[in-house]
């Protein structure tokens, strides 16, 4: 293009937007979470018990201090510390592999306990217990690749920055990567009570 | 069409003909009125517009208003009509009905089962409907009325046959390669034919005929050797076919085993050329005695000397106190899927795995505690009490669970 | 642009915001420890989504963001609500009427 | 026509040949990309649909199997519907016209824009090897209802999998549009001086990005429950069939907005052109469009009366049904009022649009009769339901996008077709179209189920009124897509404002420069319909 045309807002906007799709993506999973729930309120409390609030609640503080560091990458880049802000970002990073390496870890055990969609022994446990284990798996796998995805987002801007593509007079890209970023963070807010707290 | 003097068609025909009526005033003004403008105003006769208006308050708000109010009545005739279709007279006769590709079964109060729906005229009718498979929706034109029939659900339609005769039944909802033939009637019988209709008939019809009838297999399968979207039943006995069974094809010689599997799990082995769409019938639907009746019928052969009934035997021998059919664990290993699984055994203190057979099972039967299934203790009684012909029944049973 | 950038966020303000997130994540926990019924989903639900204003607010600069942005989350969730709420229309009632 | 003869946008290009077109970020390259596709699209579709027509002709097998014709039917839905009509007239006009009549160089993400074409065309191209891979042509229907969709054999996956990609393509133009819409509006272009076209595809926009990804996930569980067997809406395994027909008209229904409201945005522009004067009562059409997208949201579940659905959903679903029509009857009342005291030319655009007005306002009125329950019991899933969305998709959307044609492209292309044919064609098009879907829903009245292969014979009357008046439509589409072409190619060269029309794109020559306007960008002192003073090219 010959005219340059540049609109931060106009950027940070399109990224909104996005991320009211990816919103709207996650609820078709709560609604039928919300169906389930109500039809089989005992056994999904059942279920509930058998994941380890252990791992859920270990993923929680990784995923609330990655949003944390991001966002004070940001906050670095604005205000001109390069160096600060790619240490923030590579951090980042390094929570989102201790997600991914903690959720095999959780997935691994349940596999081996015959718990995955499609196993007769979960067919064994009943409709209620079936439906909350499907989908626990769909949403968390839902929610794992797009952690995969917002990751190799953050690592690519990270490189940009190292090559200051990404400055603080121009860091958009920055900025629309952590808000995916917190974007999966928010919906492991909503997705850890629901699927390990229920009593 | 038929003459629509029943309860359900006027509720449903009343608001169409309110609907429609106003529909057809509205439509004719609007095209009354822009083809008059688009005459009265036209380039050659008025060169510039003689009105420069960009909108009228009153006016938007005039025609915001009145439909308004007018397709409220709409809403409220065609709700409080819909109740009337919902609300089932006390005194209605309630008959199940059961949809599966492509067929309709009615279940009437005494049990008696029909692929048609036969009704006393005048006496309201519940029909409570469910799937064994997908969608289907159940729609007589006659009496507009329609509902889906939902695997896992129960849902229902009533109405009221006024007059004698015989109305369509539809399937509404795409249920796949036979959905336009899914087809039946409904037979509205006055009060002295619906009598005789339902007095118990003894009927002359071989048992396996019946069945065939009642379960709607016909739908599918001609009996007379014309193709349709199923493999004909003209001439079973003997007779070769290709099968494909997973990857693999072969030809057999058609016989009572093959029927057998054919019925219970028709997805096993499929005969070339047709889409594996028959649903499996379970001994809830047909019992083994009527299963039994179906392919005497079909082979042609008399029934002579009755099969001993397995899953009676195994009752009656106390074998599901330890062993079950659903897959749970009792005290000894499940039947369930026992025919196609391989098991390790412990035998001379050895450990083998083997593929359960014929073999295997009489030898578990008759001498159970010289083979053990690894992670079980020895502890189940020999069945060696029972006839030959008794165990060879069970083998069989087994093998097919 | 002037309207395209915003003041960067002191460190501090967002260490703030995650010991609040910390906490509330405790309180959630101990919470589903109680017995109270229907009500813990609500509770959780509640405390959740006082979390997600946390982060969606101080996080994700929505509180530095023109009236455009917070409009269009409005929008968002009421449609978001609309299509949760009226599928329990269904749900709840059926067999009901 | 040389390539050469074509000026503007096509020639100016950072790159020339192939490369120039399919890197190129250019708003107006990347509308003619989508437009050829999805004409394309069409006539592939519309073949389809002559097929099912001819074979229901007379009762029994007569040219196909039932398998081939529920595979017909289910490709002639999903290529029309995922294909052609969604991205029809957003897609193309809306990247062609949008960005000029805003007076911008181009959309906000130039690049994205481009992206999204290659969903599309991704999504094209799956859904052709579809039919011709894996167990054959899916059979579902485009609705793709379970628990059949989950067991039948055929290539169910692929096809599901290109609506989801043509759904990502359909979210990424909504981003950009919305952005665009609410950033880079020329300065004095305010909300009140917005043409009704853009404030249309404003309220698309965001029925795009809010209501798409319901059915990408949809899409997505299906495809899981095929592959994994994860039993999401089996009944036996604590799923709920009806819950899936919940998500899935949860987009498709503001989809079927997503259709209508562009070509309504197109009328609007039509109408007051020809008959020079301005668009009687601006706002209510403006904020009408965003009543019909709001409201649109609300509605999914009346087409789902029949399910087994609770009786208080019907209630509720169908009182909002009927408060959804208002702002479509106020915007019928709106362009017959603009006709009043005009001065009015029956140019092709202008015939199409009047018969829009005529097709739609049948669809709607038909739509009432469905959206009352007692009505809709009998009628649900009944070729009237069929006739119906016809009247309002095609006779309405797709009407607007003839209108659309038969406007735009001598702005794009400098040069006119002939207007005898078009007019022929336009006639022919209006009758053949009439006869057919008016038969249609007659037959569904009498009770003929949709998706039927087979009928009995009561049925054959007026499927065969219908089948020929298939034909008499066919040839009224070869003949106009032929006069178009003609005219494109060799008709005569026009100035840059042929229908004295007064919005920004009849402003800037025919065809558009690169980046629309010259050196200096526009500053816009008058609104989209006042025509004093505004001069008609002679052609």
């Amino acid at each position: 293009m010959s005219i340059e045309h540049r609109d931060d807002t106009g950027a940070r906007f399109g990224m909104w937007l996005f991320l009211y799709t990816e919103v709207i993506l996650f609820s078709g999973l709560f609604i039928l979470y919300a169906v389930a729930l109500s039809k089989f309120p005992q056994d999904y409390a059942v279920a509930s018990h058998k994941l380890n609030v252990w791992f859920g609640g270990a993923n929680t503080l990784v995923l609330l201090t990655s949003s944390l560091t991001i966002a004070l990458a940001v906050s670095a880049i604005q205000m001109g510390r390069k160096k600060q802000c790619l240490t923030l970002c590579w951090v980042t990073i390094g929570l989102a592999i201790v997600f991914l390496i903690n959720k095999f870890f959780e997935w691994s055990a349940e596999i081996s306990h015959g718990i995955y969609p499609g196993s007769e022994q979960l067919a064994a446990m009943g409709p209620g217990v079936t439906s909350f284990f499907n989908l626990y798996y769909f949403t968390a796998g839902l929610h794992g690749l797009h952690v995969l995805i917002g990751a190799s987002l953050i690592a690519v801007v990270a490189v940009m920055t190292a090559q200051d593509k990404v400055t603080p007079e121009r860091y958009t890209l920055l900025e629309n990567s952590a808000l995916y970023w917190h974007l999966f963070d928010l919906v492991w807010i909503f997705l850890f009570p629901l699927y390990y707290l229920i009593l | 069409m038929n003459p629509l003097t029943n309860p359900t068609a006027q509720a449903v025909d009343n608001v169409l003909i309110y609907i429609f009526g106003f529909s057809l005033i509205l439509l004719l003004g609007i095209t009354a009125v822009t083809v008059y403008f688009v005459i009265r105003y036209r380039r050659s006769k008025c060169p510039e517009p003689t009105s420069q208006a960009h909108g009228h308050l009153g006016l938007e708000i005039l025609w915001t208003v009145l439909p308004t109010l007018i397709v409220l009545t709409m809403f409220w005739y065609g709700w409080s009509n819909y109740l009337g279709l919902r609300q089932v007279p006390d005194n209605a006769l309630e008959i199940k009905a059961t949809a599966r590709m492509w067929s309709w079964q009615f279940q009437y109060p005494d049990g008696r089962r029909e692929s048609k729906l036969y009704v006393p005229v005048g006496t309201p009718i519940k029909v409570i409907m469910t799937s064994v498979d997908v969608l289907h929706s159940f729609f007589a034109p006659a009496f507009r009325v329609k509902r889906d029939t939902v695997p896992g659900m129960e849902t229902y339609v009533w109405f009221t046959a006024t007059e004698p005769g015989s109305y369509d039944i539809f399937c509404a909802e795409y249920c796949g390669t036979g959905h336009a033939d899914m087809i039946t009637t409904i037979e509205a019988l006055n009060a002295e034919d619906y009598q005789q209709w339902s007095q118990p008939v003894v009927s002359a019809e071989p048992r396996g005929l019946t069945v065939l009838n009642e379960q709607g297999c016909t739908g599918c399968h001609s009996l007379d050797g014309s193709e349709g979207i199923a493999p004909s039943l003209f001439q079973l006995a003997g007779a070769e076919r290709a099968l494909v069974r997973g990857d693999r094809g072969e030809i057999i010689a058609i016989d009572s085993d093959y029927l057998h599997r054919a019925i219970r799990q028709p997805e096993i082995e499929l005969v070339e050329g047709y889409d594996p769409m028959m649903p499996p019938y379970d001994e809830q639907t047909i019992s083994e005695d009527d299963l039994q009746a179906v392919i005497n019928y079909l082979m042609g052969t008399a029934t002579a000397e009755p099969k001993p009934d397995a899953r009676q035997l195994l009752e009656d021998n106390g074998c599901l106190g330890c062993h079950s059919t659903d897959g749970s664990l009792i005290v000894g290993p499940t039947f369930k899927g026992i025919g196609q699984r391989g098991v390790t055994l412990e035998r001379d203190g050895k450990t083998v795995e083997i593929q359960v057979d014929a073999d295997y099972l009489r030898r578990a039967l008759l001498k159970p505690n010289e083979e053990i299934v690894q992670g079980f203790a020895p502890m189940m009684p020999a069945a060696d009490y029972l006839s030959t012909a008794e165990i060879e029944a069970l083998v069989e049973y087994l093998l097919t669970q | 642009m002037t309207d395209d950038t915003h003041a960067p966020v002191p460190y501090r303000t967002f260490i703030l915001i995650w010991l609040a997130l910390l906490i509330l994540t405790a309180i959630t926990v101990a919470v589903s420890r109680v017995d109270l019924g229907a009500l813990n989903v609500w509770v959780a639900l509640g405390v959740a989504s006082i979390k997600s204003s946390l982060v969606i607010f101080f996080f994700m600069h929505l509180r530095q963001e023109s009236r455009l942005f917070k409009l269009g989350l409005l929008v968002m969730l009421m449609i978001l609500a609309v299509f949760i709420g009226m599928t329990f229309l269904d749900v709840l009632y059926r067999g009901a009427m | 026509m040389k390539q050469t003869t074509l000026t503007g946008f096509w020639q100016e290009s950072p790159r020339s040949g192939v490369l120039g077109w399919l890197l190129s970020t250019d708003h107006k390259r990347i509308g003619i990309m989508y437009l050829g596709c999805i004409i394309t699209m069409f006539l592939v579709a519309v073949c389809l649909g002559l097929a099912i027509r001819l074979e229901l002709i007379a009762p029994g097998p007569t040219i196909m199997g039932p398998q081939t014709y529920n595979a017909t039917f289910t490709v002639h839905g999903v290529i029309m519907i995922f294909l052609f009509i969604i991205p029809s007239i957003p897609a193309a006009f809306g990247n062609l016209l949008l960005p000029i009549q805003i007076g911008a160089r181009d959309v906000s993400f130039p690049r994205l824009n481009l992206l999204s074409w290659y969903f599309y065309i991704s999504g094209a191209l799956l859904a052709v090897i579809a039919i011709f891979s894996g167990g054959g042509a899916p059979d579902t229907g485009w609705t793709f209802y379970v628990p059949f969709s989950t067991q039948t054999t055929t290539n169910v996956n692929l096809a599901a999998f290109a609506a989801f990609m043509l759904g990502f393509s359909s979210i990424l133009t909504g981003i950009n549009f919305v952005t665009t819409i609410h950033r880079l509006r020329a300065q004095g272009m305010h909300w009140g001086r917005l043409p009704l076209f853009v404030w249309t595809l404003y309220a698309t926009a965001w029925i795009q990005v809010l209501a798409t990804p319901m059915l990408g996930i949809t899409l997505v569980l299906v495809m899981l429950e095929r592959i994994f067997g994860a039993g999401l809406f089996d009944a036996a395994r604590g799923g709920d069939p009806i819950l899936f027909q919940h998500l899935f008209w949860i987009y498709s229904h503001p989809a079927v907005y997503i259709m209508i409201l562009p070509g309504m945005g197109v009328i609007s522009e039509i109408i007051p052109t020809f008959s020079r004067k301005p668009l009687f009562g601006y706002w209510a059409m403006a904020l009408s469009s965003l009543a019909i997208a709001f409201a649109g949201s609300l509605v999914w579940a009346h087409h789902m009366y029949a399910s087994g659905m609770s009786d208080m959903a019907i209630l509720i679903f169908s009182f909002l049904t009927f408060i959804v029509a208002i702002p479509s009857a106020i915007k019928i009342f709106n362009w017959i009022s603009t006709l009043y005291k005009g001065s009015i030319q029956l140019a092709p655009p202008m015939l199409h649009a009047l018969a829009f007005i005529f097709n739609f306002a049948i669809g709607g009125l038909g739509g009432l009769a469905l959206g009352a329950a007692a009505a809709d019991v009998h009628l649900h899933d009944t070729t009237f339901v069929v006739g119906h969305f016809h009247y309002t998709m095609f006779g309405g959307t797709g009407f607007a996008f003839f209108a659309a044609l038969h406007y735009w492209l001598p702005k794009f292309t400098g040069r006119m077709y002939n207007h005898k044919i078009a007019m022929i064609a336009w006639a022919l098009l209006f009758a053949g179209f009439n006869v057919t879907y008016m038969s249609m829903q007659a037959v569904g009245i009498q009770g003929m189920p949709r998706r039927y292969y087979d009928y009995i014979p009561d049925f054959q009357p007026l499927n065969m009124v219908a089948t020929v008046g298939s034909w008499i439509l066919a040839v009224g589409l070869i003949l106009m897509f032929a006069n178009l072409w003609r005219g494109c190619r060799s008709g005569r060269p026009v100035g840059q404002n042929p229908w004295g029309a007064a919005t920004l794109e009849w402003q800037v020559p025919s065809p558009p420069p690169l980046e629309n306007f010259g050196a200096e960008d526009p500053v816009v002192t008058k609104g989209p319909y006042e025509y004093q003073g505004v001069v008609a090219d002679e052609y």
